[in-house]
């Protein structure tokens, strides 16, 4: 399942209703993206606005979790990533795979946040005390998700 | 054609949504945005380095040689940060 | 921190009083390891019993979690393990990592279910139509800790 | 000497936990599972194939030519399966 929203979300009740009542998961594994309160160069930052183009940004998550679910056998997945103002310490995004091995599930897990960072379209701004900037893609992103790369 | 802009391109841009009706001689991604520049307004610097600017038609990723027709929704972005 | 207990837990209670309030961090990888209603080789299984060496056990999870946090930098580590009667579908573990980066959320957290399950003293008894039955050890569990193996 | 077992080594050594006295010549785990072994009971059966049997001294993991001593506590158990 995939959601795109301004709310918070709770952790416990998301992985619930997500596995919940299936007795072939033996292991779930969750990531949870936070606000921190300093940016890539180290200064402060206060909070920061997520923009995403609505559309796209579902269209992006959902084949994501298609991907993911083909490349390993899994019996649930989620994304729930929130866009608007999120001050630090706020949870920005949930990624969470179940399966009925572990192995599958953390694979999975970090296969979908990931992707995440270099297919789905949102952009960070941040708030420091010098006014307001747009984050900066960091190179590794595309390196790791590279990493999971078919070879054709 | 519908051209959508996002973040600091948006901003440079000094829109959010256009809709647009290019030349015939606008064919692929690479020539509308050269069009682009020569219409004036933010443009020219929305566009001014093409290391750092994504497109998206119909809403997937896609390079500079993609084409690009009519009732075509382009969307321009840097890359992408969420997570 | 860690903890050995026969109740259930609340994952994002459990997530949030680990890490809340630490604004350096980015991300929060969790695994929960529940009880499947399937044994290794296909049978059905109804519930099982985990029994364990108390001292022992709060020994090798301390030792588990010291090592994770002089592997990677961590803001924070968990590690829950319950005891007792558990049916299909229960919660059994949960270990969570928190870091700046998610890598090392991810790589900690793995290290942790993958140390413990050949280092933290438990064994299971599973109850399956045809009587009780105590789990044999995976090889593939040891395989898997041996990744993690430092060369010295 | 404090002797605990688990799992189905408890079951089949007959008890989860006994103190005992053994001679001088029993100065590793191994040579105490061999003197256990000729006190009968359960512990025969409970240490017939030692591939599927683990230990651990004073609560650390170690081998069979590890040392034992008096007051130590000394735990046989099969390969674990938590998690």
């Amino acid at each position: 399942m995939i959601r795109v929203q301004s709310e918070d979300f709770d952790l416990a009740a998301e992985v619930a209703a997500m596995s919940g009542g299936n007795l072939a998961i033996g292991g779930v594994c969750a990531f949870v993206g936070l606000v921190r309160d300093f940016a890539d160069d180290d200064s402060r930052i206060k909070a920061m606005t997520l923009e995403h183009y609505p559309g796209m940004t579902e269209k992006a998550l959902a084949g994501i979790e298609k991907e993911a679910n083909q490349r390993w056998p899994l019996e649930a997945s989620l994304i729930i990533h929130r866009y608007g103002r999120l001050e630090a310490g706020d949870r920005i995004v949930l990624v969470a795979a179940a399966s009925a091995h572990r192995s599958a599930a953390f694979d999975a897990c970090r296969f979908l946040i990931d992707w995440l960072k270099t297919e789905a379209p949102f952009w960070k701004l941040e708030e420091a005390a010098s006014g307001t900037r747009w984050v900066e893609a960091k190179g590794s992103d595309g390196e790791v998700a590279g990493r999971w790369s078919r070879k054709e | 054609m519908k051209l959508v802009f996002f973040a600091w391109l948006r901003e440079k841009a000094g829109t959010a949504e256009v809709e647009v009706s290019p030349p015939d001689t606008v064919s692929d991604v690479g020539s509308l945005i050269e069009w682009l520049k020569e219409q004036g307004g933010g443009y020219g610097e929305a566009f001014a380095d093409l290391s750092v600017v994504r497109v998206a038609v119909n809403q997937e990723h896609v390079k500079l040689d993609h084409p690009v027709k009519a009732g075509d929704e382009v969307a321009f972005f840097p890359p992408i940060t969420g997570g």
